[in-house]
């Protein structure tokens, strides 16, 4: 699946997006994010603050504990500040 | 009646008055116009800005501007949308962002036009990044724009 | 610092641009610009409008909008108010009026707008009278305007 | 005192202004109102709806039971309707 990262998301992780096959254990959008934190130390310090941090599954807004079963394209970003 | 709804995302400045003239030209059925320009602020002093920097989700925000548009359509009786949203480099005083609302009656034109912004505000993938003369930072987000948006859902 | 307050009536058509720009060129203090115009509208079939006379108590009305931008500028921290009415005969799509906030937040220059508005239709002393195929009338004051002008004063 | 007409007010009593000096019995903008109905079947038409009737005194808008003392311009005209 494609992972995509914005603002300082994408600037502490080093990248804007990549393609990854987390495991079959990787169920939510949380355990997603857990999972991303353990491939090293700039996932780790992107999402040390998890709970801030929003995501969105093919372009919509989703809350953590939403599964990714099925997502072609996930979004990890901190709080809108547009407008 | 389908309502014309405008979406764009741009790089470049917009013209709230020939958006204006695109919606209502010919039309003899609209009484209120309601816009919001958005605009670059410096601030003053040591916590000036120079410069912000507008990172977007592209396919996400033109989406998602498109469900809160349909919604204000659904809530309210309008005549038309423009909403347009510049993203990259910006500085003091240049426009960032435009609601352009249009209706029979006033009350409809306003209130989507602050539902639309208060949306925007909260859940349009946007992130602005200011530079200052001891370096950029990210804008955080602010509570009260989540307040703002809420209080569209509690009555 | 004292915050601009532009008041005109006028036969002729404004130019919301214009005002914009004059309102804001060269600051940098300013956030959020909202503007409401009022248009002249046709209706359909046999309540269609042919034009629109607008009557005025000249003195009073400059006086009386003027009373209501103090206010708004005591209530709300806003960094400008320009109010531009017309009078005389009007025809369907021309404008009628424009309210334009200018404000650092977009709460202040929404809320203010809206205040001025309702104000405006309520206790500004203008009068509409209408033509139409069956002859001229005057517009009757709605109820409604009164209760959004009162829900100022509810809090 | 300058007395001023608007709207269907001004339609109905057949002029825009006149100046009058009303009796010491007239104390307020209703007493004035009345006095003027009297005036003749023009002005009784024009006032027939005396609670429907906005007045303002010297450019400020007043209620039925303001004095009238000391003004010098008064003004009747149907509740509002521009914006």
């Amino acid at each position: 699946m494609r992972i995509l990262y914005f603002a300082w998301v994408r600037e502490r992780v080093g990248k804007a997006e990549e393609t990854l096959e987390p495991p079959a254990s990787v169920v939510t959008v949380s355990d997603l994010m857990q999972w991303l934190s353990s491939r090293g130390e700039e996932y780790a310090h992107a999402f040390e603050q998890a709970k801030v941090i929003r995501a969105a599954i093919d372009k919509r807004h989703v809350k953590p504990d939403t599964a990714i079963g099925g997502a072609k394209e996930i979004a990890f970003f901190p709080p809108m500040t547009g407008g | 009646m389908s309502v014309p709804v405008t979406i764009r995302l741009q790089e470049g400045d917009f013209d709230v008055a020939a958006e204006t003239a695109a919606l209502t030209r010919g039309r003899t059925d609209i009484g209120a116009v309601v816009s919001f320009v958005g605009v670059c602020r410096g601030g003053e002093g040591e916590t000036a800005i120079s410069a912000m920097t507008l990172e977007h989700y592209p396919g996400m925000a033109e989406e998602e501007i498109r469900r809160h548009a349909d919604e204000a359509i659904a809530r309210w009786p309008l005549a038309g949308v423009t909403i347009i949203h510049r993203f990259g480099r910006l500085t003091p005083g240049e426009n960032i962002m435009m609601v352009l609302t249009v209706s029979q009656h006033r009350a409809a034109a306003f209130e989507a036009a602050q539902f639309l912004m208060d949306y925007l505000k909260t859940s349009a993938p946007f992130w602005k990044r200011e530079e200052r003369a001891g370096g950029a930072a990210w804008v955080e987000a602010r509570g009260e724009d989540d307040a703002a948006a809420a209080r569209w859902t509690e009555r």
